[in-house]
Formats: structure tokens, C-alpha cells, sequence
């Protein structure tokens, strides 16, 4: 089993206010520079049986159609094998 | 995976001598004992989760039961009860057919670790209350209290929670209504949030938490159950009998309130058609309370098939399963040869359902795991034979200094320059501040039925489309009275919402209330919650109005210090139609305000000397629950027959708070007169009870005068609604301007 | 003769019922839709209610789009079927691709609920005819994803073609770009908005204006004149 | 300029209705095979100045404390050189 990530983030010239947000709290915790911060989503998804180009590009797929709105955000696909190693 | 045997009844009766960790369960000694003695042999890992729990303060009350008891004993008759105590929710009348389920409860605790997901199962919990009872429900209330509005932790804890009850009730579109926001410092460590439901259904439809006929199935729907709030258990599963896994559950429980929602529609389906015999929702104490009520409640017994709970985690014991409190879930007794449908609606609704057990004819609850048996007891020992204490109390002995230490002593602004300053940094201080940037988080709209809400006196929502029955609910309590006198602040509490209801022309009928204090042990604490639960209940004696089920929660201290005794008093009324409502918004100009009821010198506990003085001592205002009767009478009667057009009631911050409301509201100003015998300073800021100021017509002033002079109700002409400031003639002025920036900006200032 | 408005239910839709009444006191006919039907009943109009269909996971709108019904709700937009999104249906309409542009979460960051001031800016389209042009309105307005975005080439487009149909007046409750609060397709027959006119409908109840009722009469009007 | 990921995601055991509703759509958007979804959030800082021990250690305790809630999310701090690369 493997696991497949989608990141998705919001296009650059989107306004962020969650980024902006964080940003703007930052100096309040003492944190300087950080000239920027996005937010946006991340996916894990658990495929079942091989990942391969096939796979992947179904993958690519639904993130395109479903897990992005791609009117607004961008997204990208990333293998990542489960080392079986807790986070 | 390495696992013991499995600890089945057998076993345990096998194997007398295996110790149990009932101490990390929080049993006490001698509870075990009882436990052991009414099985005839040690219980089972299993059995003792369920004791355990069950029998815990949160879910036995064994510490309030004893006082408790009064709200039953002292209930005055009341026509309107349906169903009293001891159900999910209380059920009253509210004619044409209709009948109303409303209760409040606490999720303090949870709140403070986390505090948007503690505020949204809150929310939830009590939601699945109320449709428990068979009820749709119609609106959610918060009464909240938080920690001093500068501390920095308030700035956590706050926007959580308010994100937390919107987020859920919002998107389980139900409208907020009413509630409160009070900061103390005394909530520092320990905020209060309490959510309160209420419910509307036809008198056949309503459904009791109880399981009858034998061969009926237990069906067990929503949210797969998870390892969620059962720390205790997993001390009991990891260390007793498996110490292979790792003891990893989460103290937070996150809500879904999609699933929720779907929760809602589905149970009322079911309802609709008749599918269900007796129903409860899965609350603290998970399925351990759900099924030894639903068992104890009924005739018969209950056998449950524990494989059959849908899993969220599959390594999960039996134990924890019991004890689980995965939120979204209920469950429901339905005859066999309607188990199809019900299923089928389920499914409709995408929620997932599974038969788990079925009613018996005998009279014990059995649970089965893996083909054994694993809890085989009496029900009822689990869910009513908890242990009761008589926990000593005693009157503290700071209690008397308390309430020497006059607030009508404290130094009184000494000019009218002085007195308009001190009027301007009330209306703007932080308990008397605009709560819209909190409120305007939360819908009022959904379900297109609300009449009243926020920062209306009370909420209020039509029940009927055609003859425009409706019904209102007020929260209110006040920790400040109650520390200085808890008989007086709670019935301060109950007339408070009485009032309220009352104000917005709706004929009070009855009660439920969240009693927040510390700690039990604490025999100050004790004597506090003990005087507050015989000045409620000879309150609502007096009123008519029965209590029909509240909650309480201890322990809100932090070290030695408790909480101020906070007994939140909820009311609930009726109006047989809405159009007759009344709004706290100035309507016109050149109508008359009165001040109905009596003003004396009361500054005990009240706003002016807690913001102007930082002062807590005397006594609380006087209650006359007689006089609250009175007044309500005329404010319903008044709304009736269209002889006021607005109305407000008086409460903390006396009448300039209560003037200035409505005429922001209205945007419409105010003149007004010092009357004969009063100085401006007492006129304005005393916070004697059963008062409020009406708007009344000039074409109805001598009928609406003649009422009150009938019925002896001291009304006094204090002024006319004018203008663009509220005038004190003689003293000083505050532009409406003013006044706004002054009341709107300090929360936003505080939290934006 | 009246006219048979489909009012469609999703799994976490909230103003479904009020939506039906609303249609009901404008003088037509509520038909209730499911989310897993394909069949619109031959209603002559469809509206998606408000609420938090599939609790707004994900993105709002972004689950329910693909139900059977919207299979068949596009369909028919694309072939002239009015169509009337509302809160949450707006965002349905979006990623649906029937209506440019996305919906993200309020710029503040929090829900809001309050009694919202708009410009109807198009009073052509099939919803909106019992409006005059420019007329100032108020409709409550309650969401958490209320951020109208697009780029600026598609927001140039929908000024100049008219299909800006109600904007934010007074202030911007949500970050909106160039306050709007409304827009229209290209053929004006469907039309999605935050506010939701359907709780503005009944003197007594919610803010206590009427302001929405238009919507549900203009709709009536064009389908029995039709 | 360098930019950081923190990757925030629900702890394991906590449940997580945004991924369940995902994964539940799936097969009736044609894709099946996807046998657990998670949904967390992903924060791109970016980092003026060298990306060094100390900065990492800022990183990660202004993860800890600000942007994951970690009563109930785990998170991971990475650094992701910037390519110039569009994403
Ligand atoms: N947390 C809250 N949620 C909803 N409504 C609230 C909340 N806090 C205050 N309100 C509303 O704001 C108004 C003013 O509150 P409050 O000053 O406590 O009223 P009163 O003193 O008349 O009881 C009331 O309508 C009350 O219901
Ligand atoms: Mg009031």
C-alpha cells in the first residue's frame, strides 16, 4: 500500500487571508522573518495496489476534477512511500 | 497481537482474586464493594467500565441527586408538563396540539482544552437530546462565560468556542437565539459553556428513551464508533488486559455535524412512519448509557452482540467500545418487521445502521464479544443504583464579610459630569458591550421561523404557520448575586428570564437550568449549590413554573479557587401568536416610556460597582417573585391588546443600559426625568429587580395606565422616546453616536 | 395556471423547506427534488437552496456537484432551463461550471449572518425581473464561503455584459471582488447570489422585510408569461 | 529565499469528517482503490535569510504553538528548495 499526497493551494495572485492571517500574528509571537505564508490543503490518500503511471494519472485526475477547484487553486501530485514510520 | 482471555462472566466468576483498576477509573473503595456485591462476584473488565462510568458524578449526579430531588417535591401543578424529569428533556404543552422539549447543558470542560470542538459537540449533544424526545429542532441558545475580556487566554478560549457553536449549530441549521456572554475573572481557568436546544412536536409524536417488547431490535445508527473520550477505559484495556497496544485514545472528541444533520433527518423520517418504540442518543457514557437506560427503562431486558458496532478503529476493546463517546450516534428500539424500513431510511440518508442487540424477556443486560459473554448485570444498578452522597456543606465563613462589605457604601459619582462618564464606560464595559461580533457569527435565519433573536430579551419562533403559535426562551443567570447570597441569585436568575420571556410578550411555562459551581468536596461549594437548588426550586414554585430537567456540572475550580456559583436558569414560554411580540427596538417617536416596578438603592453585585469600582460585596437586589408575576401579567397582557409598542427588561446595568439598548436598536433617541424621590444616579444605574421600561403609544396611555393602576402595578412616567441622544433632563446627554462607538467597538476591540 | 418550481434537497441542505414556502407564498408550486434523482420532475424552474450540502467538506458545493440530480441540472440550464442558486446552490452553480468564478471563505475568517444592503444591477434576468434596475434591497446574508473570486478578465467580462446582478452595498461583508453578490450566465436563465431572498419573504419573521419575494414572483410571472 | 512546508494533519485517532466525506464520494465519481483519505493543511512559509538549525527550530515551534492545534494535529516541518519553478 502506498500512500499518494495532493497538495492544493490556493493560485498565487488569490488573496489568502488564512496566510495572512498566521502572517500577521507572527511578530505578535516574536517570529520575524517570514516574509510570506500561504495556507492551503493537503490530502493523503491510501491507494490500494501498485502505484503506477496508470494510477497516478487517475490520481492526477481526480485531483483536477474533484480534490482542486482548479479555477482557484493549483494542486500537485507527490508519491510517498509509507516507511511505516509514524510522523 | 498478544491477549488474555477474554474477561467474560465466567471468568470473572472463575477468577475472584484478579485485581481490577477501579481506583484509575475513578471508583471509590467502597463503590467497587457495591458493585461486587450486587453482581455476587467481581465484575467482569467490561462490567466495571460501565459501572465506572455510569456511576461517575458527570453521569450519576450522586453528588447534586440529594438536592436535586427538590425540584420534584416542591413542582408546582402545571397543566403544561407533558414530561417532567428524569427523560433526555423535559416536555411541555404548548396547546394547539403542539408540545415543546427544551434543556440546557454543559460542555465547560471540554471547551476550555479545545475550545471549538469541545463548544461544537456541546452543541450536538444536546441537540441529539431533544430529538431524542421525538421533537425537530427548532433553535439552539449559549449561555457562555469567560475568563477577565483582556486576559490573554480569553482571546483563545472565546473565538473557539463562538467559532465552535456556529460552525456546528450553522451548519445543522439551526437558529442561535438567544444566549449570553459574561466575562469574570473567576472563569479564568474554567469557562462556562452551556447550550441549550429546544424542540417542537405534536403531542402523539413524543418518544421516550425506553426499550419494550420483547424480540424488538436494537439498532444502533450514525457515526462508527471510535476510541474517543475513554481514557479512563483504555487504562483498564492497555494495562489490565492487553498491555501489547499502545494506549493512544484522544481526549477531544471532534464533532461532524454534517452527520448530525443527517442524524436529524433520518430519525424524524423513522418518527414520522412510526418506526420507533424507544430511542436514546449516545452522550457521555456511550453505548454503557444507552443501553443500560434504554433497558432499565423498558420491561424487559437487553441482549447486545458488541461485534456488530460499526468500528473506526479496529483495535478498539470491548471495554472502550462501552465506554466510547463518539459523538453523532443513537440508538433505537424498533419491532422486527419494521427493521427493514428503518434500515432503508437510514441508508437514504447515507447513515450508516446496524441491528446490535435485541430486547429480552428477562431482566438483565447481556453484551457478548467474540462469542462470550462479557457483561451480564440489572440494568437499572447500572443506570439508577448509582451511589448518592450526602456531601456535608456549610455556609462559608467569608460570607459574611462578603455581604458586610455594602456596594451602596461606595463613593457615587459626585457630579452629573462625572455620572454621564461613568454611564459612557458602562455601556461600553465588556459584560455590557454589543455582543454582535459574536452573535453575527451565528445564523438566526435557518428555517425562515425565527421572530426573535439576539439582542432581542428573549428568542422567540413560530411554531404554526397558520395561527401563529409560537414560543420564546430566555437564559440568564448571574454568578456575581449568587456568590453573594446563591438562594437569592438563582431566583434572581429565574425572574431574570422570566422576565425576559414575559417581556417579549410570552406567557412563561416552565424551566430547565445548568448548574455550574467547583468542586463537591468543597463543603463552601456544597452549601452554595445546596441554597441555589432550594432558591430555584421554591422560585419555580412560586412562579408555576416546574423545572423539567436541567444539568449540573462541578469541579469548575481551579486549585482552591472555584468558579462564582453560576446557576444558569433557562425559560420557556408561550405566545399563541407572534405578530403580537414585542420588540426591544424603539418603534416611534413621541411615544411615552414608563418604568414599571419599584427602583431602592441596589448595588450589590452590580454593574456599576464591578466596572466602575471593581467591587463585589452586599447583597444582591431583592427578589419579589410576586411582583415578576405581576409585571409579566401586565407586559403579556399589554402586548395582547397593542398597548406598547417596545419593551425591555432591566437587568445588569439598570435602566440607562436598558434605554440606550432600545434606542440604538431603534436608532431612535430618548428624553428622560429624574422621577419624584429618586436621584439620577439610583435612577439610572440600580439593578433592583422586576422592572422594566415600555413604549407606549400616547392614544393607549390611559388604558395601558388604568391596567396598571388596577392591578397595582407602580408604573411611572419617566420620559418619551425623542431625538437623536438619550437626554437625562437636568443632568447630561449622550449622542446616539456616542453611545454606539462606545457599546459596539469593545468586543471587536478586544478580539477582532 | 401556475408554474412548478423544483426546490432540490442535498444531504446537509438546511433552506430547502423555507425555500419551498417562499415559493409557495409568491403564488407557484414547490416540487421537492433528491439529490439522488436524476429526474427534475418536468419542473419549469429549479432552485438550489442554501445550507451546508455534504457540510460544506472539501469546498462548498464541491461534493454535491456531482450528484445525479446536477447531472440532469445541467443538462438543463445549459438548455434554457431557469435556474436559481442561492448561498450554498451559488457555490454548487460555480463548480458546477455553470456560473465563472469560485467561492472561498470569507475574508474575515469567520461566519456572518446579518441583514445585507445590495444594488440589483440586472433586473433582466429570469429571476429578477419584478426588480427596477438599481433598486437598493436588503436580504439576509449568512455564510461562512461568501468570497466571490475570479480573475480579473472574467470579472471585466461579467461587467460589461451585464451580468453583475446584485452587488454589496454599503459594506463588503466577505472580501467579494468588486462587491459582488450576484451574477448571471450568459444567457440569463441561471443566476446564483449569497443573500438568501428566501428568508426575507414574511413581514414577521427573521430581519422583518420582504425585500426577497421578488425573486420568487419574478420567476412565476416569466414562466406563466411565457 | 527559501521556503518551508509545514504540513499539518488530523492526529490518527481523531476523526476526520472532511477526509471521510471525500473518500466516500469516490466511487461515485468512478474512482475506486482509494481506501482512506485524511485532509490536513499545508502552510508554505516563505523564509527570509538562511534556513539554518536555529531557523528550523523557530519553524517548528511556531508549528507547535500557533499553526497546528496539537490537542488533536500532528505536523512535520520541511524544507522545499524554491526552483523557480511554477508549481
Ligand atoms: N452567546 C450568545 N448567543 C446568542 N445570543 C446572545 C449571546 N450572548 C448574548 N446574547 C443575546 O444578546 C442579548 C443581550 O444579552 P444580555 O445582556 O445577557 O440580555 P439580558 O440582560 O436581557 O438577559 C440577548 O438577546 C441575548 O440573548
Ligand atoms: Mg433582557
Amino acid at each position: 500500500m502506498a500512500r499518494v499526497v495532493v497538495d492544493v493551494m490556493l493560485k498565487p495572485e488569490i488573496l489568502d487571508p488564512q496566510g495572512q492571517a498566521v502572517q500577521r500574528a507572527l511578530p505578535r509571537l516574536g517570529f520575524e522573518g517570514i516574509s510570506d505564508v500561504r495556507q492551503g490543503k493537503r490530502f493523503e490518500l491510501e491507494v490500494e495496489g501498485p502505484v503506477d503511471e496508470a494510477a497516478l494519472a487517475r490520481i492526477h485526475d481526480l485531483a483536477e476534477s474533484f480534490l482542486a477547484n482548479t479555477v482557484i487553486e493549483d494542486f500537485v501530485v507527490k508519491v510517498e512511500e509509507v516507511a511505516g514510520a509514524a510522523e | 497481537m498478544s491477549r488474555t482471555p477474554l474477561d467474560t462472566v465466567e471468568h470473572a466468576a472463575a477468577t475472584p482474586d484478579v485485581e481490577l483498576p477501579w481506583a484509575e477509573l475513578g471508583l471509590k473503595k467502597d463503590e467497587y464493594e457495591r458493585v461486587v456485591e450486587i453482581l455476587g462476584r467481581r465484575p467482569t473488565g467490561a462490567e466495571l467500565a460501565m459501572y465506572s462510568v455510569m456511576w461517575s458524578e458527570h453521569c450519576s449526579y450522586k453528588s447534586s441527586k440529594v438536592h436535586l430531588r427538590q425540584f420534584g417535591e416542591k413542582a408546582p401543578h402545571s397543566d403544561a408538563m407533558l414530561v417532567g424529569i428524569g427523560e433526555n428533556a423535559g416536555v411541555v404543552d404548548v396547546g394547539q396540539g403542539y408540545a415543546v422539549t427544551f434543556k440546557v447543558e454543559s460542555h465547560n470542560h471540554p471547551s476550555y482544552v479545545e475550545p471549538y470542538q469541545g463548544a461544537a459537540t456541546g452543541v450536538g449533544g444536546i441537540v441529539r437530546d431533544i430529538i431524542a424526545m421525538g421533537a425537530r429542532p427548532v433553535a439552539v441558545v449559549d449561555p457562555l462565560r469567560f475568563g477577565a475580556a483582556d486576559h490573554p487566554d480569553t482571546k483563545r478560549v472565546l473565538p473557539g468556542v463562538v467559532a465552535g457553536i456556529g460552525g456546528y449549530g450553522n451548519c445543522l441549521g439551526l437558529p442561535n437565539i438567544g444566549g449570553e456572554v459574561v466575562f469574570d475573572a473567576c472563569y479564568q481557568g474554567n469557562p462556562l459553556v452551556n447550550a441549550g436546544a429546544i424542540g417542537v412536536m405534536r403531542h402523539e409524536d413524543i418518544h421516550l428513551a425506553k426499550a419494550s417488547g420483547a424480540g424488538n431490535k436494537v439498532i444502533l445508527y450514525g457515526a462508527r464508533t471510535g476510541g474517543d473520550g475513554i481514557g479512563g477505559a483504555s487504562i483498564l484495556a492497555s494495562e489490565t488486559f492487553d498491555d501489547a497496544k499502545p494506549s493512544k485514545r484522544p481526549a477531544v472528541q471532534v464533532g461532524d455535524p454534517f452527520q448530525e444533520k443527517l442524524l436529524i433527518e433520518c430519525t424524524l423520517e423513522a418518527f414520522q412512519e412510526k418506526l420507533v418504540v424507544g430511542i436514546q442518543d449516545l452522550g457521555a457514557a456511550g453505548l454503557s448509557c444507552a443501553t443500560s437506560e434504554l433497558a432499565s427503562n423498558g420491561s424487559g431486558g437487553m441482549r447486545v452482540t458488541l461485534d456488530d458496532v460499526p468500528l473506526r478503529d479496529s483495535t478498539l476493546s470491548p471495554e472502550e467500545i462501552l465506554m466510547s463517546e463518539s459523538q453523532e450516534r443513537m440508538c433505537a428500539v424498533v419491532e422486527p418487521e419494521k427493521v427493514d424500513r428503518f434500515l432503508e431510511i437510514c441508508e437514504k440518508w447515507d447513515v450508516i445502521a446496524t441491528v446490535i442487540g435485541e430486547v429480552t424477556d428477562g431482566d438483565r443486560l447481556e453484551i457478548f464479544w467474540h462469542g462470550g459473554k462479557i457483561v451480564d448485570v440489572d440494568p437499572r444498578t447500572v443506570a439508577h443504583d448509582g451511589p448518592v452522597y450526602e456531601r456535608p456543606y456549610a455556609r462559608p465563613d467569608w460570607q459574611d464579610a462578603l455581604q458586610a462589605d455594602d456596594a451602596n457604601k461606595l463613593p457615587r459619582p459626585a457630579t452629573a459630569e462625572e455620572l454621564r462618564e461613568q454611564v459612557l464606560k458602562l455601556v461600553a464595559s465588556p459584560n455590557q458591550a454589543s455582543k454582535k461580533w459574536i452573535t453575527s457569527q451565528y445564523d438566526h435565519f435557518v428555517q425562515g421561523n425565527t421572530v426573535l433573536a439576539q439582542p432581542e430579551d428573549s428568542g422567540m419562533i413560530r411554531v404554526d404557520e397558520e395561527t401563529g403559535l409560537g414560543v420564546a426562551i430566555a437564559t440568564d443567570g448571574n454568578g456575581r448575586y449568587a456568590k453573594l447570597d446563591p438562594y437569592t441569585g438563582a431566583q434572581l436568575a429565574l425572574a431574570e428570564a422570566y422576565r425576559n420571556v414575559a417581556t417579549t410578550g410570552a406567557k412563561p411555562l416552565a424551566v430547565s437550568d445548568c448548574l455550574n459551581f467547583g468542586s463537591p468536596e468543597d463543603p463552601a461549594v456544597m452549601w452554595q449549590f445546596a441554597e441555589a437548588v432550594r432558591g430555584l426550586a421554591d422560585g419555580c414554585l412560586q412562579l408555576g413554573t416546574p423545572v423539567t430537567g436541567g444539568n449540573v456540572s462541578l469541579y469548575n475550580q481551579t486549585g482552591e479557587a472555584a468558579i462564582h456559583p453560576t446557576p444558569v436558569v433557562a425559560v420557556l414560554g408561550v405566545i399563541d401568536d407572534v405578530a403580537r411580540r414585542t420588540p426591544v427596538a424603539f418603534q416611534e417617536e413621541g411615544q411615552l416610556l414608563y418604568l414599571l416596578g419599584d427602583t431602592s438603592e441596589e448595588f450589590g453585585g452590580s454593574a456599576w460597582s464591578q466596572v466602575i469600582h471593581d467591587h463585589l460585596g452586599g447583597l444582591p437586589p431583592k427578589v419579589d417573585l410576586e411582583r415578576e408575576r405581576l409585571l409579566a401579567e401586565i407586559l403579556i397582557a399589554a402586548s395582547r391588546d397593542g398597548m406598547i409598542d417596545s419593551a425591555h427588561d432591566l437587568s445588569d446595568g439598570g435602566l440607562i443600559q436598558a434605554v440606550v439598548e432600545s434606542a440604538l436598536l431603534g436608532e431612535k433617541g430618548a428624553r428622560l426625568i429624574v422621577p419624584d424621590g429618586l436621584d439620577a444616579f439610583t435612577f439610572l444605574l440600580s439593578e433592583s429587580a422586576g422592572r422594566a421600561v415600555v413604549a407606549v403609544p400616547r392614544s393607549e396611555e390611559l388604558r395601558f395606565t388604568d391596567m396598571c393602576g388596577a392591578r397595582g402595578l407602580p408604573a411611572t412616567r419617566i420620559g418619551v422616546v425623542d431625538g437623536d441622544s438619550v437626554e437625562i433632563q437636568g443632568a447630561f446627554g449622550l449622542s446616539l453616536a456616542e453611545l454606539r462607538e462606545a457599546h459596539e467597538n469593545t468586543i471587536p476591540a478586544l478580539l477582532a | 395556471m401556475t408554474a412548478r418550481i423544483g426546490v432540490v434537497t442535498f444531504p446537509g441542505s438546511l433552506d430547502d423547506r423555507d425555500t419551498r414556502r417562499a415559493i409557495t407564498l409568491a403564488g407557484a408550486e414547490p416540487v421537492a427534488l433528491w439529490h439522488k434523482d436524476k429526474d427534475l420532475k418536468q419542473v419549469d424552474a429549479v432552485v438550489l437552496p442554501g445550507g451546508f450540502s455534504y457540510g460544506d467538506y472539501l469546498r462548498a458545493g464541491a461534493i454535491s456537484r456531482f450528484s445525479p440530480v446536477m447531472e440532469s441540472v445541467i443538462e438543463q440550464a445549459k438548455a434554457g432551463l431557469p435556474v436559481l442558486g442561492i448561498c450554498n446552490g451559488f457555490q454548487i452553480l460555480t463548480e458546477a461550471h455553470l456560473l465563472p468564478g469560485g467561492m472561498l471563505g470569507n475574508d474575515h475568517l469567520h461566519f456572518i449572518c446579518r441583514d445585507q444592503k445590495l444594488r440589483v444591477e440586472n433586473a433582466e434576468t429570469a429571476w429578477t425581473g419584478d426588480y427596477r434596475q438599481g433598486q437598493e434591497i436588503h436580504i439576509p446574508l449568512k455564510n461562512m464561503d461568501g468570497r466571490y473570486v475570479a480573475d480579473e478578465y472574467t470579472l471585466d467580462k461579467l461587467e460589461a455584459e451585464g451580468r453583475v446582478v446584485f452587488r454589496y452595498l454599503d459594506m463588503n461583508p466577505n472580501g467579494s471582488l468588486r462587491d459582488i453578490a450576484g451574477i448571471t450566465n450568459e444567457a440569463g436563465n441561471v443566476v446564483g447570489l449569497m443573500p438568501h431572498p428566501e428568508h426575507a419573504v414574511e413581514p414577521l419573521i427573521g430581519t422583518g422585510r420582504t425585500d426577497g419575494l421578488p425573486f420568487f414572483t419574478s420567476i412565476l410571472k416569466k414562466l406563466v408569461n411565457a
